[in-house]
């Protein structure tokens, strides 16, 4: 049988889910050489721009009509496209604020020459393509790319938790740091994966690997102003990595 | 007239083109376009509480991760006037150069040697030698495994947060870095063998103007608030607060990013830089290494900085090991960050990322929440450089070959070690 | 059953004997709360705790363990890695061992999941009696107070302990100590008898679970339900804190290149969105209502039908654990209140 | 080739795991419906496969290597042993790997579970067979059952109704059934587009108005997606059938199929040991039954 042909691609990101493929150190020579990658722009300068391929693995959202149109060049190459970390899957970061008003925003970064700037509010790729899978964290698990595509290799879709951090913390036997020391954690909405990363630091999760399908970010916020926070704030921390994130 | 142009820069961070315009034998424009989006974080930062100011700015750049944080928590605490206690500046420090070993490695043995030994990645290269691969597989893991249990994630750390850390580590991870180090200090001769036998890059003679952070003590990334600004027979100092004297406005339509120069001249940051405003650690084992690369300080040659950064995998581990051993024996304690008490103000923090200096800016109200952000990238400030360098290496070319033009710019480029997504975010206009 | 005293001063004996039946967990503080952790020293161990944030179950029921691992051409090779590690669990409370005995009942019966088995054969278990504090309400669960499923029980009588020996593993424990452990007199056993009188005055917490099945039934259509409902998370906090709580996931992975993999199970809860999910895409539990109704159905209701008890020791971790603050005292409470069923 | 399931049944500790799935090979695919394919497995032990009883109603456990376990129906009747035929939809993660076999790669199998028709109880009364769409998954296994025990049962009955004829499992089988006249086998089709179908067409119930049913003495055994289970049980309440008399088999999610994950409780029953099978007063004695 012979090899399926990978794509790996960034658009308007900070490469963070490419350098996390880069940092799986210990499986990087088997994944070579199990897939043919035929166009890595971060890796390589020798690609393949046209060809087909079995698996496109995207990161970054979509800034900007020159990323939509790779994208979609990207879709049309593609039988299986993969959104890789936060940005792809949620709009990330940079949407933010996506309802804020770009013009001055970018005029005050560039000054008169952002106003000709090829620029649009982020936007996760499957709000322009049709996407397959989807990869979350900012930035993606190493140990979820790499049982992705031992998955994918066998044809299977692979399995991510769908519970909230919450759970994983309290596998973990963390003190809670919501109830305990009244600190605004996302926990309870943000989907687990990170095996509670930031609260078995004592640090509140701040959402980045965006939300739970079931999430009831309206209790939470509920909860968050009884213990003092104001509501701009938490709607604000609710929704850091994704625009859904929090109640309006 | 004449045009040569790479369209997509392979192997850096992010993206970036080259184009080049010559008439006849003279060269009109060098541009280094840089077509990455903008994600406008300084603006979509403002209004937002200080505790969500460095994760959001460390999404600027996944490799500088670590020293975005840093610097970002650094400004907020001069902002609020924190000082955070000896042990965070050591284990800050110490996450400083876990992101720089990381960083290095890869870019020197993955990004930038395969141009040397002309291979299109590290893949293709790690058929033909793989002992080279392994190596830098090795030291990155070693680097991401500091910033692992620093920083509690080897991107986008989490544990660092404004007045220390979440948690410190605990004794025994600080000994299995310690192994994992004094394992590394035998391949250090290796990775410069490594450099020594890669071919020489020779064309580009350019006198350069460096810059870098002072360090106080040795060598530091993370302490200072002294730029060294270096150029053959004068030397300048800027502070911290005076930061913009480095970035002053200059709109460049063809790209995303602004470019910066001190007192008209472009100058250069980055590890190459870095040798050449502290020298002092540069003795012993150091000393010998740069013998053998050949490497004379101030250099002429940008490809130097490969060279540079080589030494720096080195020095990297040494001192990390000596942070360690200081951390080992002043008992690590697990102490809580400091308490933050926001307050109306401005802080400003100078950190040196892998690829050069970092500056962070920032205006707080009394709530503690971001009035403006101002982050200048180390590629940011290389941009002019970069393309004077280019403009240089095109005219010393004697046979105006397109190929083997087209394969030196994209070798500076790449030299610069640029990190696209960082140089998006420039100055705000004045 | 034997009953012996031991001197308190002894205690620090018994602990470094009692170590060579095997590696000696307890409850030692983290931030101010309690864990069950491997000891370093003993002087770690802290038994005057309140309670643990994870319950004992997590040695005989981990969060995560691998059960089988598959080989082509070899089939599932079931996993037994630690499943022969003798521990001790020093410390543990009466509701705690309550809600293991519960456990074993699950996990035996006509399928003994042996993995549980195993463990529950290799950990040892020193119970501890302790007061209750204001989330405590055992003892209206019947739980503060068992009669079996400990090798050795502590009450602390003031200057001794009191022993309650539970097995012969128990009593080697006491042989293994010397003569440190003297037999009882009746002064002694007053004070037990006085202990035990202090401890049930000192519950703070009452709630009257006779005829509560009933009342589940009749109040299935509360709109208290709903009202927990818009409050839950389905953070699954509760579960994973609950003692008796063993719903478990399965799931297959594959290693890179091959079809080669583990099969793990993983702790689960009737709160997530998926649990009686089908692949019909039929959800018989969708709204989260229906969810957190289901949990206090089944612990108060269901597994009395099924086990003659509820499976609920009263132990306060989840109203604790809960970020709503999700109390089960006063769900049962509003069950019962009148006026309630009267307003409807 | 010494199979992991041979060896682990003489650890000490695992020799009666009831989570050890015993290998089994894949003897024949057969692509009756789209997306419903039957499967015939053979376990690789031969004492296994002489061995494995099960009563009709009963599920196993099947593993697909690298993918899950997951609870099928035996389809086919414990009086033909020595293989078991699944009926299987493809529907997700595991029921896809498991389409991407081949004839002679292996599975997983363990079980059987659950609590199967109360044949004991039903023996000597008349047998109503009621299925909708995959609903005829476990009813087959008592079809056969009954046919090869005919003198056990009195009058049977099967109605059977799918979308349109492609759609209808074991179509070949059961239309062969039609003129034998030990059953009424009553084939319904919703609509018959192609215009090739010559039984019943229109919605289940319909069936009842060619159907002798002497509600008392005969059990309904029904099984199906929840509309047809909402429009037979109506119609057989009507007739006066006693609820315990009304065989339901459910699905539920399973992860064990052995009453532990507690994925499957519904109130106080565990499908899987308890059921699959309830009787109408179990069901509305449970809540969210059905
Ligand atoms: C006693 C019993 C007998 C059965 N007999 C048969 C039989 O004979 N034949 C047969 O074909 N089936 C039978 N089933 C059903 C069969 O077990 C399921 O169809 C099978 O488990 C599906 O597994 P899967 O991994 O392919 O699907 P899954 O991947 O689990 O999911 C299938 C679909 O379910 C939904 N889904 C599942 N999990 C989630 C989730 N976590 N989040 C969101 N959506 C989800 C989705 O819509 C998905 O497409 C029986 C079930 C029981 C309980
Ligand atoms: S998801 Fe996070 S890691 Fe990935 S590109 Fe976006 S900011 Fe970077
Ligand atoms: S610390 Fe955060 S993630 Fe952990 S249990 Fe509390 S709320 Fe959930
Ligand atoms: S705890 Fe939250 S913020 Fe931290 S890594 Fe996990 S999802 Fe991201």
């Amino acid at each position: 049988m012979s090899k399926p042909t990978v794509g790996i691609f960034g658009l308007t990101g900070c490469a963070g889910d490419q350098l996390v493929i880069l940092n799986c150190e210990d499986r990087l020579l088997d994944l070579v050489a199990l897939v043919d990658i035929r166009d890595f722009l971060m890796a390589s300068s020798d690609n393949q721009t046209e060809c087909a391929l079995d698996i496109a693995l995207v990161e970054g959202a979509v800034l900007t009509k020159k990323d939509a149109d790779a994208l979609r060049a990207i879709r049309k190459r593609a039988k299986l496209l993969v959104a890789l970390g936060s940005c792809a899957v949620w709009g990330g970061i940079p949407a933010m604020d996506r309802g804020m008003d770009r013009g001055p925003m970018l005029e005050e970064v560039y000054g008169d020459a952002g106003a000709g700037y090829d620029s649009q509010a982020a936007q996760a790729l499957h709000e322009v393509v049709t996407v397959d899978l989807n990869i979350t964290g900012c930035p993606i698990e190493k140990e979820h790319f790499i049982s992705a595509i031992a998955s994918l290799l066998n044809g299977d879709a692979p399995l991510y938790p769908k519970y909230p951090v919450c759970t994983e913390c309290r596998m973990r036997e963390n003190n809670c740091l919501l109830i305990e020391r009244g600190l605004p954690c996302c926990g309870p909405i943000t989907v687990a994966g990170c095996n509670a990363r930031c609260p078995e630091l004592r640090v509140p999760c701040i959402g980045c690997r965006g939300p739970i399908g079931d999430a009831n970010p309206a209790s939470l916020l509920a909860v968050m102003e009884e213990k003092g926070y104001n509501r701009e704030e938490i709607v604000n921390r609710l929704r850091m990595f994704a625009p859904q994130g929090a109640p309006q | 007239m004449s045009v040569i142009t790479i369209d997509h820069l392979a192997r850096v961070e992010g993206h970036g083109g080259i184009t080049v315009e010559l008439q006849g034998d003279v060269v009109t424009d060098v541009r280094f376009d840089i077509f990455e989006g903008s994600r406008l974080l300084e603006p979509i930062v403002k209004g937002k509480h200080y505790d969500k100011i460095a994760p959001s700015l460390s999404r600027i750049c996944s490799i500088c991760s670590a020293a975005h944080t840093l610097t970002s928590l650094k400004a907020t605490e001069n902002a609020f006037g924190i000082r955070v206690s000896p042990q965070t500046e050591l284990l800050r420090e110490l996450l400083m150069r876990g992101e720089s070993i990381e960083s290095h490695a890869l870019h020197v043995f993955m990004l930038a040697a395969p141009d040397y030994l002309n291979y299109p990645s590290a893949i293709a290269m790690a058929a033909d030698k793989p002992a080279a691969v392994l190596l830098a597989l090795r030291m990155k893991k070693l680097g991401n495994l500091i910033q692992e249990t620093i920083g509690g994630r080897a991107v986008h750390p989490v544990n660092a947060v404004v007045g220390g850390f979440g948690k410190a580590p605990s004794l025994d991870q600080l000994i299995e870095l310690r192994s994992g180090l004094l394992q590394a200090q035998t391949d250090s001769d290796v990775v410069i063998d490594f450099m020594a036998s890669l071919p020489a890059a020779d064309f580009c003679r350019a006198d350069t103007t460096y810059a870098a952070l002072r360090s106080p003590n040795l060598d530091s990334y993370y302490n200072g608030d002294e730029v060294m600004v270096f150029a053959k027979g004068s030397r300048a100092i800027v502070q911290a607060d005076d930061y913009r004297s480095l970035t002053n406005e200059k709109a460049v339509p063809h790209s995303h990013a602004k470019h910066s120069t001190f007192r008209g001249s472009p100058f250069m940051v980055g590890s190459l830089a870095r040798l050449t405003v502290n020298p002092r650690r540069l003795t012993g084992k150091l000393a010998v290494a740069m013998k053998r690369l050949k490497l004379v300080l101030p250099a002429d040659n940008p490809m130097d900085n490969n060279k540079a950064q080589a030494l720096e995998l080195v020095n990297d581990v040494e001192r990390s090991l000596e942070i360690i051993e200081q951390l080992l024996r002043d008992g690590i304690k697990d102490e809580r960050s400091m308490p933050v008490h926001p307050r109306a103000g401005s802080g400003t923090a100078i950190t040196e990322a892998p690829r050069g200096l970092l500056i962070h800016s920032y205006v707080y109200d009394d709530r503690g929440c971001i009035v403006s952000a101002d982050v200048i990238t180390p590629t940011a400030l290389n941009a002019a450089s970069i393309e004077q360098h280019m403009r240089r290496a095109v005219e010393q070319c004697e046979d105006r070959d397109e190929a083997v033009i087209s394969r030196r710019l994209q070798m500076i480029a790449r030299a610069y070690d640029p990190c696209i997504s960082c140089s998006v975010h420039l100055v705000r206009k004045r | 059953m034997k009953i012996l005293k031991l001197p308190k001063e002894k205690l620090d004996l018994f602990a470094s004997v009692v170590q060579q039946f095997g590696e000696l967990h307890a409850p030692v503080e983290q931030d101010g709360k309690y864990v069950f952790k491997r000891l370093t020293r003993w002087s770690d161990a802290r038994l005057e705790y309140d309670r643990t944030i994870l319950p004992p179950k997590k040695y005989f029921l981990p969060p995560q363990e691998s059960i089988f691992r598959y080989r082509p051409g070899e089939g599932f090779v079931p996993v037994t890695d630690g499943l022969d590690q003798r521990i001790i669990l020093f410390g543990v409370h009466a509701c705690d061992v309550y809600a293991m005995n519960i456990l074993d009942r699950v996990f035996a019966g006509k399928y003994r999941d042996p993995y549980y088995q195993a463990r529950r054969k290799n950990i040892a278990i020193i119970g501890i009696d302790c007061l209750p504090d204001k989330n405590c309400f055992c003892r209206s669960m019947r739980a503060d107070f068992v009669d079996h499923g400990f090798d050795l029980f502590f009450y602390d009588t003031g200057d001794y302990y009191q022993a309650l020996v539970g097995t012969a593993l128990g009593d080697d424990m006491v042989q293994a100590t010397g003569s440190v452990f003297e037999p009882m007199d009746a002064a002694e056993i007053d004070d037990y008898k006085r202990r035990s009188l202090n401890k049930r005055r000192a519950f703070q917490l009452d709630v009257e679970i006779r005829d509560l099945p009933e009342i589940f039934e009749m109040e299935y259509e509360s709109e208290l339900w709903d009202e927990l409902g818009d409050k839950c998370l389905s953070c699954g906090s509760c579960s994973m804190v609950c003692p008796t709580c063993y719903c478990y996931d399965v799931s297959d992975d594959v290693e890179l290149g091959s079809r080669a993999g583990d099969r793990t199970r993983s702790w689960d809860s009737c709160l997530f969105y998926d649990h009686a999910l089908v692949g019909s895409g039929e959800n018989f539990r969708g709204p989260r209502a229906s969810r957190i109704k289901f949990r206090f159905y089944h612990k108060q209701r269901g597994f009395v039908a099924e086990y003659g008890r509820p499976s609920c020791v009263g132990c306060g971790r989840c109203s604790n654990a809960c970020p709503v603050g999700i109390d089960v005292v006063q769900v049962i409470d509003r069950l019962r209140r009148v006026e309630d069923v009267a307003s409807r | 080739m010494l199979l992991a399931d041979e060896v682990a049944s003489s650890h000490p500790v695992l020799a009666d795991n009831p989570y050890q799935p015993h290998m089994a090979r894949i003897v024949r695919i057969y692509k009756m419906v789209d997306n419903n394919h039957l499967f015939t497995l053979r376990f690789m032990e031969d004492s296994l496969a002489h061995s494995f009883r099960h009563t009709p109603g009963q599920f196993i456990m099947l593993s697909v290597p690298g993918a899950g376990e997951m609870p099928i129906s035996i389809s086919s009747s414990p009086s033909r042993p020595e293989v078991l035929e699944l009926c299987v939809r493809r529907v997700g993660r595991v029921t896809n790997a498991l389409y991407r076999l081949r004839t002679n790669d292996v599975v997983g199998v363990r079980g059987p579970y659950g609590n199967g028709y109360p044949i004991s109880e039903i023996t000597g009364n008349d047998l109503l067979l009621a299925a909708g769409g995959l609903g005829m998954a476990p009813l087959r296994s008592l079809l056969w059952y009954a046919l090869d025990h005919r003198d056990k049962f009195n009058n049977i009955t099967l109605m059977y109704g799918a979308k349109r004829p492609e759609d209808m499992l074991f179509r070949e089988e059961l239309t062969a059934l039609v003129d034998r006249t030990d059953i009424n086998c009553l084939l319904t089709v919703d609509a018959d587009p192609g215009g090739t179908w010559r039984n019943h067409v229109g919605l289940l119930p319909g069936l009842f108005d060619h159907a002798k049913i002497d509600p008392l003495r005969t059990y309904a055994a029904v099984c199906g997606p929840p509309v047809v289970y909402k429009f037979i049980l109506q119609r057989l309440l009507e007739l006066g059938f006693p609820k315990n008399h009304i065989l339901m088999s459910l699905e539920r999610r399973m992860k064990c199929g052995i009453g532990k994950c507690g994925h499957c409780s519904i109130g106080y029953k565990y499908t899987c040991l308890q059921g699959p099978i309830f009787t109408y007063w179990d069901a509305i004695n449970l809540p969210e039954m059905i």
